[in-house]
């Protein structure tokens, strides 16, 4: 057991600690166990597995792109080649990783417990959204090797539907399907946090881990349909030559806009707000406060779902939507952004009179903070009429998006995983190494995009295969930084790997925290609670917990 | 150890229910619980549906007003007693789906199974006669694509008896835009179509289960949820039929 | 421990009572929506000018709130239901409204 | 020791303050420049506030100086301080960007016009004196230079980054930018929405030179023919002229000063006669039947090129008499070729 000051984990004795005998590991045995489990665990596990397998061929795709940007010349790949890598990077992050990132592998595992029930509300259906998730996967990936697809992940129509040969409808389809699994996981979250919340366990009493999975749950399942049906359209136009949005036919290119921003933007908010629910957990858990505005920060969560619906011509401010759109859209986008900001600073006073510690999945927090400040305030940019002008469809927004996305919320996801490795699996991940690897994906990541803000205000647009000369050292420090971000992306996968054998047997509650989960054995039984808990104080309440480790110490002692 | 905290001894009210149905799930803690979360997440995901087809009826209400006169004429195209007895047909359905959820409830077997069986034929009706519909559409080339045809929007059969054009001649490039009519209608008559296999198909399913007895015990949240779903369907329906058949039918005024 | 501890539901704002539709409210919806499809086609021969597709709608709208309140039991269920609903019904409003009035003010030229 | 020559560069433009910021070569420049400037200000100034408070609790709170947490639950004043903040900079950031907007997409008046067509993947601009361009576009300083796009295919989007402005090149529908150029020199034009393969390689350049150069480039590329002359061929080899004669007997309306003027249309609306209304009118002429006459026109869709169309558009904008309409519609019809200036072929 660690004593130093500087650490408030708290690991029992390795000597003599075991993981628990029974748990959902080893529950039942063999892979078909795993295949047909309805435990919202081992789906979120399955899950873990599945987008972990997604992000390396996203990510090899991404290191493909950078290393084509090395130098001005189309050199490395064909510029179909090229077009094929960033609309698969594109289409496999979004779709297939970051969407179902932390929802679907820790929100599954943990929204359940943390509201103290024994499962979600439909645990087939739980079951049914990883197996549409792999089947959409496998369309995807027939798609990518049939030979690719290369519409962006846009689909832009006329394009898609009409100029490009490569494999559209099979992508579309794939990302149609992975739509509603995206759809049930969502579904599942919201009846789950409605109806099977343990007695006392209050909406005010709820982690607002669960808040903020609860407003991405909603935005899933009202706005993932659009694009459904939207890409339906752009299937039956492309086989059947139907004439919803082709000019030539008397349709309108726009219309395929605005129906694909409308899911797209809400889905930009789908990717954050999960990820702004683990950072509450993290930043209070390591500062042993209740995190600072507790109703505030989970009614932004719920503003920016709500208001998340208003906002999405702003993807289209330059494509011939009206002026007078193009003002109240605008101006709904500086609304939206409030609720970020006043997250941000809730989570920076919760510091205020804590008492801090750096573990790893607080530095990928401290790493999200100030990531997110960034890339949220360069969307204030992008939101502003006359400078979106400048900025879109050039690096600016390529910068934006990767400091949102990957800063915000892939930060997030790894201090997610991080943070709940011992409770899933029941043993720690290596300290120093895990450090060392937060440390370099933070350094690997401004490296990687903070040139690019650079490159886009000087203009080079994005998704170009080749570009002019003098563009040329900004985009060497993009993909030096890429490389040093792809090492600090290995290093987890390496030694979590590691760990499931080697790792230190954490304990119920390695970070003395206070959520259910915490309060159960790890790995977790099947049934989550051997009875049912009763939530009878706040959530946060370091208190209540010290009070209650106290009594065990006088009652096992 | 400390596996849980404080903890409660439920009393005995939901392990009686335990005994009474066994589709009772472990994670519910009432029957009563597990129907309401059963019906929450239905609605939930017609909800899904409804945006589904909210993309659709914008993209009706757009080329409806960009396109008018296009519209009006090639919706004459379809036919008022098909489309009314349809309605119908699928109003039905929709009755009997709603007696077969109280047939269900006051645990009747055989109206149950006799209900749905109503369903299911009138289901099927409704797209025998879909299918008579889309068939013409295919025979005059009316299906959007490389074959469309827009002749008859151009120059009109003649009537027999009047000896005028069955319907106002359009110059040919508002005839073009008939072909945006027929699009949304095949988009939108086929997802609903779509919907209604699907029903069918479940409807079978349930049939089956319902000859069984399982929802002859108290046990009818399938049933109820289904029904939910069908009647979904429906309402779409009552909206398809005067936007897509009746837009304009009185020619002359 | 009752205060927290409610299995049953029964002091849950999102619980509602269990009602069971009888045969003969059924009928009346049933017989109504015959009705209001009759009125509907008949309308659609009547030169309403403008109102046509106003009436039509409206007699749609009308059909289907019966169908959703007694066919689909939302008239007797829980008000997380009746919410769950309106919230439907509002989203695919704000679609509607915010992507029409685009179309609409493009017309209004610029500025 | 050897240095890189684009390190080089690369060190020498960084000195020249242009490795970070473009250059400001319009008059819109400036404006966008101080929007961008003061965005950088909020956000430095909004990241030094939250990084100042995370390090600073972080550094003062760390468990070793400060081992046990004081509970605190929130502060109504606090929520209210950082809810209005960014909302008041926010709005003004708002209010900042829409004027800017208006400012980049308004075209002055007295502007100059030029079409510019884009296709899969070239850019091709038309001078209504008749230069074409490929790739490339002349302009002259100290004028406001109005461009009128349409793309054959698929959206484009032309950008001239160091003038700052950027438009969406839209199919089957005309938009327009405008800037004034104030520095003589060459720039890049990007194609900035993804259109297929080889949308890197839509790029050309603008050529921005002083007026009397301007002047001189104007008389040593012309095709010898006028975007309006070779729409008044097109207007008498497609037959407009025999509807549209001005005659009191015409079958078609008086296109002499239509251009610019109010229309009112059977349907009974009024429209103002612009560009894209002339475009549209050609294409789905029953669309847009002028009061008083009937739906006789046939559509031309998909048998004039966009290049066509804006040549007839261009020619009916000029038309102030019928004069010359009568002239051709009398050598047409007495079997004589359209009057053509010899030796002039479209490139
Ligand atoms: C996780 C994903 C994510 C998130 C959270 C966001 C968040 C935001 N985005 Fe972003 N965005 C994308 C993903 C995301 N975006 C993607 C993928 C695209 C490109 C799609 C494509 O074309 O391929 C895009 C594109 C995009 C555009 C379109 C650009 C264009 O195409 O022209 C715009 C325009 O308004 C925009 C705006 C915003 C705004 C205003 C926010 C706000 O929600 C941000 C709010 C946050 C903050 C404001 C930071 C916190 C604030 C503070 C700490 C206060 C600082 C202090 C003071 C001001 C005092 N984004
Ligand atoms: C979750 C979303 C997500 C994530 C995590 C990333 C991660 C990364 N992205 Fe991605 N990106 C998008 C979403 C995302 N991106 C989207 C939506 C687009 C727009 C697509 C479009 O235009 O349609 C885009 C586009 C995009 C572009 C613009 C392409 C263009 O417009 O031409 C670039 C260029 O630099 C880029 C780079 C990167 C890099 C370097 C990473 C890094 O963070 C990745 C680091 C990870 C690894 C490197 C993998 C680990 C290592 C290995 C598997 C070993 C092999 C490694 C090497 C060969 C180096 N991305
Ligand atoms: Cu044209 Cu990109
Ligand atoms: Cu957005």
């Amino acid at each position: 057991m660690s004593a130093t000051n500087s650490t408030i984990l708290n690991l029992p004795d390795q000597k003599t600690a075991t993981l628990p005998k029974r748990n959902y590991i080893n529950a039942e045995d063999g892979l078909l166990s795993w295949l047909f489990t309805g435990d919202h665990k081992r789906i979120g596990m399955l899950y873990l597995i599945s987008i972990t397998f997604f992000f390396f061929i996203g990510g090899a795709f991404a290191g493909l792109i950078r290393l084509e940007l090395l130098t001005p010349q189309p050199d490395l790949v064909a510029s179909d080649t090229y077009n094929k890598l960033f609309s698969m990077h594109g289409i496999i992050m979004v779709f297939l990783f970051l969407v179902p990132s932390v929802p679907a592998t820790i929100g599954n595992f943990l929204i359940p417990i943390m509201i103290g029930a024994k499962d979600l509300a439909f645990p087939k259906i739980n079951l049914l959204s990883w197996y549409l998730y792999w089947i959409g996967g496998l369309f995807t990936l027939t798609a990518m090797v049939l030979g690719g697809v290369d519409t962006g992940w846009t689909f832009t129509t006329p394009l898609s539907t009409h100029y490009l040969n490569t494999h559209v409808v099979t992508a579309g389809l794939g990302v149609f399907i992975i739509g509603f699994s995206s759809i049930f996981t969502g579904l599942n979250f919201i009846v789950t946090i409605h109806r099977m919340r343990a007695p006392g366990m209050t909406w005010f009493r709820m982690p607002l881990f669960v808040w903020s999975n609860y407003a991405a749950s909603i935005l899933m399942v009202l706005g993932t349909p659009v694009l459904a049906i939207t890409l339906v359209l752009v299937v039956l136009e492309r086989t059947i030559g139907i004439g919803v949005f082709d000019p030539t036919k008397g349709g309108d290119p726009l219309l395929f806009q605005h129906l694909f921003w409308f899911y797209s933007h809400p889905a930009v908010y789908i990717m954050i707000l999960p990820g702004m629910g683990v950072i509450s957990e993290v930043i209070s858990t390591f500062s042993r406060k209740r995190v600072f505005g507790y109703t505030a920060v989970a009614f932004s969560s719920v503003a920016i779902a709500l208001f998340g619906f208003f906002v999405w011509a702003h993807h289209m401010f330059i494509m011939g939507v009206s002026n007078y759109s193009a003002l109240v859209f605008s101006l709904l986008t500086m609304l939206v952004a409030v609720p970020s900001a006043i997250k941000t600073f809730n989570w920076a006073f919760t510091l205020q009179k804590g008492s801090i510690t750096f573990e790893t999945p607080m530095l990928y927090a401290f790493g999200f903070l100030g990531l997110f400040t960034i890339g949220g305030m360069t969307g204030v940019f992008l939101g502003a009429l006359g400078m979106d002008i400048h900025l879109t469809e050039t690096y600016f927004i390529v910068a934006h998006f990767h400091f949102v996305m990957v800063g915000g919320m892939l930060m997030a996801f790894l201090a997610g995983v991080h943070f709940w490795w011992p409770k899933m699996t029941g043993r720690m991940y290596p300290e120093s190494l895990s450090k060392l690897a937060a440390v370099t994906t933070f350094i690997g990541f401004n490296l990687t995009f903070l040139p690019q803000f650079i490159l886009g205000y000087l203009g080079m647009p994005r998704r170009y295969h080749s570009y002019p000369p003098e563009f040329q050292v900004l985009n060497v420090l993009s993909t030096a930084g890429a490389t040093v971000l792809g090492v600090g992306y290995m290093l987890p996968l390496l030694y979590l790997a590691w760990s499931l054998k080697y790792g230190e047997i954490a304990g119920n509650n390695p970070w003395q925290a206070t959520g259910l989960e915490w309060q159960i054995q790890s790995p977790p039984l099947t049934e989550n609670f051997i009875e049912v808990p009763i939530m009878d104080h706040e959530a946060y309440d370091y208190e209540w917990l010290a009070h209650k480790t106290e009594q065990e110490v006088t009652t096992v002692g | 150890m400390d596996n849980t905290i404080v903890a409660t001894h439920h009393d005995t009210a939901a392990e009686d229910h335990h005994a009474a149905l066994p589709q009772h799930r472990h994670h519910f803690e009432t029957p009563e619980q597990q129907r309401e979360a059963g019906t929450f997440g239905m609605w939930l995901f017609l909800l899904t549906e409804i945006m589904f087809f909210g993309g659709l009826f914008f993209a009706y209400l757009l080329y409806r007003n960009w396109y008018h006169d296009a519209f009006v004429v090639a919706s004459n195209q379809l036919s008022i007693p098909l489309g009314a007895t349809n309605t119908a047909v699928l109003i039905g359905s929709g009755f009997f789906m709603a007696l077969g959820v109280w047939a269900a409830e006051v645990r009747k077997k055989g109206l149950l199974v006799l209900f749905l069986i109503l369903t299911t034929l009138l289901g099927l009706v409704f797209l025998g006669v879909k299918y008579f519909e889309y068939k013409e559409k295919w025979e005059k080339h009316h299906i959007p694509g490389e074959h469309f045809d827009i002749s008859e929007f151009v120059n009109p059969p003649i009537n027999p008896k009047t000896g005028r054009p069955t319907e106002q001649p359009l110059p040919p490039d508002v005839a073009q835009k008939t072909q945006v009519f027929f699009s949304l209608y095949f988009a939108m008559t086929g997802m609903h179509a779509l919907h209604m296999i699907i029903g069918i198909g479940l409807l079978i399913w349930l049939i089956r289960r319902s000859q069984r007895g399982d929802f002859s015990a108290g046990y009818v949240a399938p049933i109820e949820n289904f029904g939910l779903y069908w009647h979904f369907v429906d309402i779409v329906w009552l909206f398809l039929f005067p936007l897509l058949y009746l837009i304009n039918r009185h020619p002359g005024s | 421990m009752s205060e927290y501890h409610d299995p049953a539901n029964i002091t849950n704002p999102e619980h509602g009572e269990h009602h069971i539709v009888t045969p003969k409210t059924y009928s009346l919806v049933f017989v109504s929506l015959l009705i209001g499809t009759a009125i509907t086609v008949g309308a659609a021969y009547i030169d309403l000018g403008i109102f046509n597709p106003v009436v039509a709608l409206a007699i749609a709208c009308t059909k289907a709130v019966i169908v959703i309140l007694f066919f689909m039991h939302v008239f007797f269920q829980s008000k997380l239901i009746k919410m769950t609903v309106a919230a439907g019904f509002f989203t695919f409003l704000v679609l509607i409204i915010m992507t029409l009035s685009d179309y609409m003010s493009r017309a209004w030229g610029l500025w | 020791m050897h240095i890189s020559p684009v390190l080089w560069q690369f060190l020498v433009k960084w000195l020249n303050a242009s490795a970070l910021f473009p250059r400001e070569a319009s008059t819109i420049a400036p404006y966008t420049d101080a929007l961008y400037f003061f965005l950088l200000l909020i956000t430095v100034v909004g990241l030094i506030v939250v990084g100042t408070l995370i390090f600073g609790f972080a550094l003062r709170y760390r468990k070793e100086r400060h081992p046990v947490a004081v509970p605190i639950e929130g502060s109504t004043l606090l929520e209210a301080t950082w809810t209005i903040i960014p909302l008041a900079l926010f709005l003004i950031v708002f209010v900042w960007g829409a004027l800017l907007y208006f400012r980049i997409y308004t075209p002055p008046v007295n502007s100059m016009n030029i079409y510019v067509v884009g296709k899969q993947w070239m850019w091709k601009a038309e001078h209504p004196g008749g230069q074409h361009e490929i790739n490339a576009l002349h302009v002259p300083t100290g004028r406001p230079i109005q461009l009128t796009m349409i793309s054959q295919d698929v959206f484009h989007s032309f950008s001239i980054p160091d003038f700052r402005v950027k438009r969406e090149v839209i199919p089957g529908r005309y938009s327009t930018v405008w800037f004034q150029a104030t520095t003589p020199g060459t720039y890049h034009i990007f194609c900035t929405q993804y259109c297929g393969t080889n949308h890197s390689a839509m790029i050309g350049e603008v050529t921005v030179l002083s007026p009397e150069d301007y002047e001189k480039w104007t008389r040593e590329s012309t095709s010898g023919m006028s975007l309006a002359q070779n729409g008044e061929r097109l207007f008498a080899s497609m037959g407009c002229n025999a509807c549209h004669s001005g005659a009191a007997t015409a079958r078609g309306p008086n296109l002499a000063g239509v251009y610019g003027s109010r229309l009112k249309l059977t349907s009974g609306s009024e429209v103002l006669v612009n560009e894209a209304y002339l475009r549209d009118a050609i294409l789905n002429p029953s669309q847009h039947i002028t009061a008083g006459y009937a739906p006789i026109m046939p559509t031309y869709q998909g048998q004039i090129s966009e290049d066509g169309l804006i040549d007839l558009v261009e020619y009916i904008k000029g038309l102030q008499t019928n004069y010359r309409v009568q002239q051709t519609l009398t050598t047409s019809e007495s079997n004589q070729a359209a009057p053509t200036t010899p030796g002039a072929v479209k490139p």
